[in-house]
């Protein structure tokens, strides 16, 4: 089971719900049973978003495997300069 | 191909040397092509009609006059430029700001366009262009612009991130929230507190070279642009999605580009030259004036902050809050948001809420300047740091040290931190000479601390051996401030070849696969994963070639310096085999040699810098003078010194620039006063002192090397390095940015009447 | 546009004579230039006039410098004879622009763009030059003072032109010196400008001063009271708060996004202190 | 408006073009004679990217007239280099990283020249002021000074 933080902008999206648990293993599994738990998600999870695992922010490699008790966050994807 | 990205240190030979870059011959002899300086034969020359007005709606635009003008190939107005975003509202954003449609929002705003034969006809022809505009009220201030009061901007603007959802349209796009625990308590835990407010005005990248680009649309859909660009890849994606185009069909070619800072990770008057052309039907060149590059592109946010934090006599902080107020033009984004998500994140708080709210206005559309938001958030938050210190009565380098953030801290964005270079910076600060240097009469001793996230994202690589052993590597990034020469580095090490026997280029977008746009000082980061990985592919094809060559199995053969050599003693006899041999049968082996790499360069890693600035404040005039700066950066590994150097360098200039004397002067009519580089002062050489760098080497453990991004930290401290500086100088606390003399004097004024 | 370049005065001064339309002249070109980029330029012709014989030239009498039109401000800046002479004047030139523009720009072309803020017009205006005017009707000399009417305006009639400055040689014991404030330390416009020339008796008291402020008014403000405030002092604390406290009042500047009213009006009187200062002891004076 | 014919000489070389009344030389070296070294920042003598020297003064090319060019000596980046031999300035700009996207450079290294031309030995500051002209929005000018102070060395034939 996995334990994930949503960012600001998508906890009305979840049902008002900061965090969420799902059971997941990498990435795609991940963000494929948000957007069906949660379909106002699927939108912003195609391409707004970053998961960040223990720190580590990974933009969009959904074969990245989730360790079991990782702190995950779904942050916003950012624009640098 | 899964390719280990982790960290493993080992001896460098080739990265961290200082070599000659390859593209600077032809810099230092002019030769070198940006994107003015690409011609093709027929070409028309473009100029566009912008709106003189802060906000008015376009009631009629009529262009028969000049159309009829002789030499006059097109003119194009919105109409020319259908909505083909369907929906995608950041891209109509893009649409809509390139050639307003229906209203102009800014002075400066883009409404026709014309192709002619040359510049004084395509001149005349924008005086026949009759544009008739109904004058609306306009609100350029980050404050006023939230007032009940204010007019609203864009009637389909409902804020977002607020509950319950607003019926009424507004200017505040968007409310966005971080933090954790409980500030109200912490604020009750405190025995000091600091509260102040803090405004910063607009600020431009300030490059040297303005926009250009030559555009030529072909009747069978295929099209060519050469453009000045930090991302040709993405340049060519929105092109072809606003003008139609399959993206396979143009081809989009990065010319040297003079500087970007993020001003140009974003299209302006490209899909304009390119609608030209298709309907000329002649190659277009536009080169957009100094004025108009800062009338039209895309400046910083103009910021208003709040910011509240709590500590115990020990220094240790119990509360911290910010309440951020950016501008983000008139097409809202994240600028806030980051703003936000920066401003605490080199602390370890219990107790931290960061509140931002995106503002509309009739400002250009904001872009990115080199860590977004950043420099703005840490201004506002390291002077109240500073004064805290002040408060409590310890020492400014102390009460960082005492609250900073370290692995396993809980960021104030959210995530946990990995390994982190800000507790390093802040110990080098404080046994730095520079802490210690005795000062002289009204000059004053500042440091500030910054942060930055940096970015991986999509990265590919071609890395060809040639036929004589020399090698060819093509890389999607682009390469401002020397990143062919380390990339060129990061090969030669991982091949064990001469760095002289590597040629590095930037590929355009028909000869390599798709690279996400040059931000996030991703540039070296990236592209050195990928050229590493694309080099391990390379070595891994010389030994199956090697072991044709000598007849036995490519499991006996591994890679070390250069060469091919057999394991075992069962091949005593067998001397190593150098790429240059290799390549030499690459005829009889199997055909040319290369290695890619297509992949996701993740795991980039944030970068945190420390500033200390001495300056010189005249009490009689207001006047400041930057005496000495430091810059200290954890860097991971620094592959080329001098370049990584340059990038401290260079941001800490643009910090003290938009610290002193940079600013977006707006007159009461909304129009820009000053869109040039007299009246808009970035920093010229007799304004600066030397700038000393010290480079940290904390090894980023998501980089084969330890490599960091390091190009936007160095510009988030010196804001707020300088104001601690003034501060300290004359003892007033300066909120408002550009601290220019007319500000310092009222402030000395004020404060000498009590 | 008609780009001319005559090559004796009478026929520059019948080429301005005759246009019709707006016409410009053209030494340096550092202002003219720029004011060509813009959108709303108009000109039906150009005179250039660097090619008349010795335009370019620096001439000292026995008891004058006169400095051609087309004298760049680097130029004026290597002769030694006028640079000892008059170190305001020249420092006051060679503030202007950078060395780029330094190698093009010329005082003449500085007083006939008649901008208030104009860096040479003060100090020229502190040490009594005179413009030679040339015309279809004749030649006249006129204080330098009187050539600028407001911003962007001259006194000069049509077909008129200044050929040369003419700056006496200054009397002994004298010093003049000019400051200016500028956000930046090159490549900027004065947001206050102050030039001060003053000449002492043998007991090294004040004997006669002029104070010229630049960018505090439309035009350049010369200031008989502020001159006062120094004469017949040493220059002691006193005068110099007089000094400062006349100029402040004295200036009638604008808001504009160099500066505000407050600011100019201050830091005139600390330039004006300052100034004072470098020419009493350019003059010799003892504190 | 008619063209006028002008002969001047540029890098040593004589050179012929025609050219319109208003047309500024940074456009006729970069429009009409393929010289493209020079480069406008802002086309208003603010920025000093477009720094030529003319009769041995380095000024903005973009606020001097085609016209104007008439039998003067014009030096542009083109000609900087002795053949293939770099001018010791560009040699060591390269070495000491004094520039990074480069588009100031040319300018950079023309000021540099006309100052060492005239001052073999200049101080930090004296450097500093002539190449305030220049601006540099990458660099932050340290690296400049240096390649400057290191190339002045050279050329005087010291040891560096």
């Amino acid at each position: 089971m996995v334990e994930v933080t949503l960012w600001a902008g998508l906890v009305p999206l979840a049902d008002d719900q900061k965090t969420v648990t799902v059971e997941a293993e990498t990435i795609r599994e991940l963000l494929r049973k948000l957007g069906e738990r949660y379909p106002a998600l699927s939108g912003p999870i195609k391409d707004q978003v970053a998961v960040v695992i223990d720190g580590v922010v990974y933009r969009n490699d959904w074969s990245q495997r989730i360790p079991e008790g990782a702190e995950v966050f779904l942050m916003r994807r950012l624009a640098g300069g | 191909m899964s390719f280990d990205a982790g960290y493993q240190s080992h001896k460098f030979k080739s990265v961290g040397t200082r070599p000659l870059r390859p593209d600077g011959v032809d810099k230092v002899t002019g030769r070198a092509r940006y994107g003015a300086d690409f011609n093709m034969p027929g070409q028309l020359v473009a100029r566009v009609l912008r709106s003189p007005h802060a906000h008015a709606r376009i009631v009629r635009i009529d262009t028969a006059k000049a159309e009829a003008l002789k030499g006059v190939k097109a003119v194009v107005t919105a109409a020319d430029l259908p909505d083909l975003t369907n929906g995608d509202g950041a891209l109509f954003a893009i649409l809509d700001n390139c050639m307003a449609r229906t209203k102009a929002m800014y002075d400066g705003h883009a409404v026709a366009a014309v192709a002619a034969i040359d510049e004084n006809v395509a001149k005349a022809a924008l005086k026949l262009i009759e544009v008739e505009y109904e004058l609306l009220p306009h609100v350029v201030d980050v404050d006023a612009a939230m007032q009940a009061d204010a007019p609203v901007l864009n009637d389909t603007i409902f804020t977002t991130g607020v509950d319950p959802k607003p019926e009424t349209p507004s200017n505040i796009a968007n409310r966005s929230e971080f933090g954790h625990g409980d500030v109200d308590a912490g604020f009750a835990a405190a025995d000091f507190i600091v509260e102040r407010s803090y405004k910063t005005e607009q600020t431009h990248q300030g490059y040297i070279e303005p926009h250009a680009c030559v555009a030529n649309c072909n009747s069978d859909g295929s099209a060519d642009l050469w453009v000045c660009t930090q991302g040709h890849f993405v340049y060519r994606q929105n092109c072809a999605d606003l003008l139609g185009l399959e993206v396979s069909k143009l081809r989009v070619t990065s010319s040297e580009i003079g500087g970007g800072f993020g001003g140009k990770t974003h299209v302006w008057t490209e899909p304009v030259a390119l609608a030209l052309s298709r309907k000329a039907g002649r190659p277009v060149k536009l080169v957009m004036s100094r004025e108009e590059v800062f009338r039209a592109s895309g400046p910083t946010s103009a910021t208003s902050i709040d910011v509240k934090i709590g500590a115990r006599k020990d220094g240790k902080i119990t509360g911290a809050m910010a309440t951020l107020r950016y501008t983000s033009g008139p097409y809202p984004d994240m600028w806030a948001e980051l703003g936000a998500m920066t401003s605490f994140a080199c602390y370890d708080l219990e107790n931290v809420k960061t509140v931002g709210f995106e503002v509309v206005v009739n400002r250009p559309k904001v872009a990115a300047y080199r860590a977004p938001s950043a420099p703005m958030a840490a201004f506002a938050v390291e002077s109240a740091m500073d004064e805290l210190a002040h408060k409590i009565g310890v020492n400014a380098v102390d009460l960082r040290v005492m609250n900073a953030a370290s692995e396993g801290t809980k960021s104030s964005y959210g995530p946990v931190y990995g390994p982190i270079g800000i507790g390093p910076t802040l110990e080098a600060a404080q046994s730095h000479p520079h802490m210690s240097a005795p000062l002289g009469k009204n000059q004053g001793r500042g440091m500030a601390c910054g942060f930055w996230f940096n970015f991986g994202g999509q990265t590919c690589s071609d890395l060809n051996v040639n036929a004589d052993g020399t090698v060819g590597l093509a890389v999607g990034t682009v390469d401002v401030g020397g990143s062919r020469a380390s990339l060129s580095l990061i090969a030669a090490e991982e091949l064990g070849i001469d760095y002289q026997d590597i040629k590095a280029v930037i590929a355009d977008t028909a000869t390599l696969g798709y690279n996400d746009m040059t931000d996030g000082s991703r540039g070296t980061f990236s592209s050195s994963m990928a050229t590493i990985s694309a080099a391990r592919n390379a070595i891994d094809v010389m030994r199956a070639r090697a072991a044709l060559m000598w007849d036995i199995p490519v499991d006996d053969i591994y890679w070390e310096e250069g060469h091919a050599k057999a394991a075992g003693s069962k091949y005593g006899n067998l001397s190593p085999l150098s790429v240059k041999e290799i390549a030499a049968e690459s005829g009889n082996t199997g055909g040319p040699i290369a290695g890619h790499s297509e992949m996701i360069a993740d795991g980039a890693g944030v970068s945190f810098g420390t500033h200390i600035c001495d300056v010189e404040v005249d009490p009689e005039t207001g006047s400041t003078r930057i005496v000495r700066y430091t810059v200290i950066q954890d860097a991971g590994k620094a592959v080329h010194p001098s370049y990584v150097e340059g990038q401290y360098q260079g941001g800490a200039a643009q910090g003290i620039g938009w610290a002193l004397n940079e600013e977006y002067v707006y007159g009461d009519d909304g129009r820009l006063q000053n869109p040039g580089f007299l009246d808009y002062r970035i920093p010229v050489c007799s304004d600066l002192p030397m700038i000393d760098t010290q480079i940290l080497e904390i090894p980023n453990p998501n980089h084969p090397y330890g490599v960091r991004g390091v190009g936007e930290t160095p510009i988030v401290p010196p804001l707020a390095a300088i104001a601690n500086a003034v501060s300290n100088a004359v003892g007033v606390r300066m909120s408002h940015i550009p601290m220019s003399p007319p500000r310092i004097l009222a402030a000395l004024n004020d404060a000498a009447k009590g | 546009m008609r780009y001319e370049r005559p090559e004796t005065i009478q026929a520059a001064t019948t080429l301005l004579a005759e246009a019709q339309d707006s016409v410009f002249v053209l030494a340096g070109g550092t202002d003219l230039l720029v004011r060509m980029q813009r959108d709303d330029f108009e000109a039906e012709l150009v005179v250039d006039i660097k090619s008349i014989a010795g335009i370019t030239d620096v001439i000292e009498t026995d008891d004058s410098f006169v400095i051609g039109a087309a004298v760049s401000c680097a130029a004026l800046g290597e002769h030694a004879a006028l640079r000892a002479a008059w170190p305001g004047v020249v420092e006051a030139a060679n503030l202007i622009g950078s060395t780029q523009i330094q190698g093009r720009c010329t005082v003449v072309g500085n007083l006939c763009n008649a901008s208030p803020a104009a860096d040479s017009v003060p100090a020229l205006i502190a040490a009594g030059a005179q413009a030679r005017i040339v015309g279809p009707n004749g030649t006249r000399t006129v204080p330098v003072e009187e050539v600028p009417t407001g911003p962007g305006k001259t006194s000069l009639a049509k077909g008129e032109m200044i050929d040369a400055i003419v700056i006496a040689k200054p009397e002994p014991k004298s010093g003049d010196s000019y400051l200016r404030f500028t956000p930046r330390t090159e490549m900027d416009i004065a947001v206050v400008g102050a030039s001060v020339h003053l000449v002492l008796d043998d007991a090294g008291t004040v004997k006669t001063a002029r104070v010229a402020l630049g960018a505090v008014g439309p035009k350049v403000l010369v200031s008989q009271e502020a001159a006062q405030s120094i004469i017949g002092t040493t220059l002691d604390a006193a005068a110099l708060d007089a000094l400062a406290t006349v100029c402040s009042a004295a200036s009638t500047p604008i808001d504009d996004k160099r500066g505000t009213v407050d600011f100019r009006k201050q830091v005139a009187g600390v330039l004006a202190r300052r100034a004072a200062l470098i020419a009493f002891e350019r003059a010799g004076g003892t504190q | 408006m008619s063209s006028i014919a002008v002969s001047t000489t540029i890098n040593g070389d004589d050179v012929e073009y025609l050219c319109q009344a208003d047309e500024t030389l940074l456009d006729v070296l970069r429009n009409r004679l393929g010289l493209m070294g020079s480069k406008e920042g802002c086309g208003t003598g603010d920025c000093g990217a477009c720094s030529t020297i003319i009769d041995g003064r380095v000024v903005c090319s973009c606020l001097v007239l085609g016209a104007e060019a008439q039998g003067r000596t014009i030096e542009t980046i083109e000609g900087m280099a002795n053949g293939a031999a770099l001018h010791p300035l560009q040699t060591n700009f390269i070495e000491h990283a004094a520039l990074q996207c480069g588009v100031c450079t040319p300018g950079f290294l023309m000021a540099a020249k006309a100052l060492l031309d005239v001052n073999p030995d200049p101080t930090e500051e004296e450097i500093r002021f002539w190449l305030a002209g220049n601006l540099c929005r990458c660099t932050g000018y340290d690296k400049i000074v240096r390649a400057v102070q290191a190339a002045a060395v050279e050329m005087r034939g010291e040891q560096a």
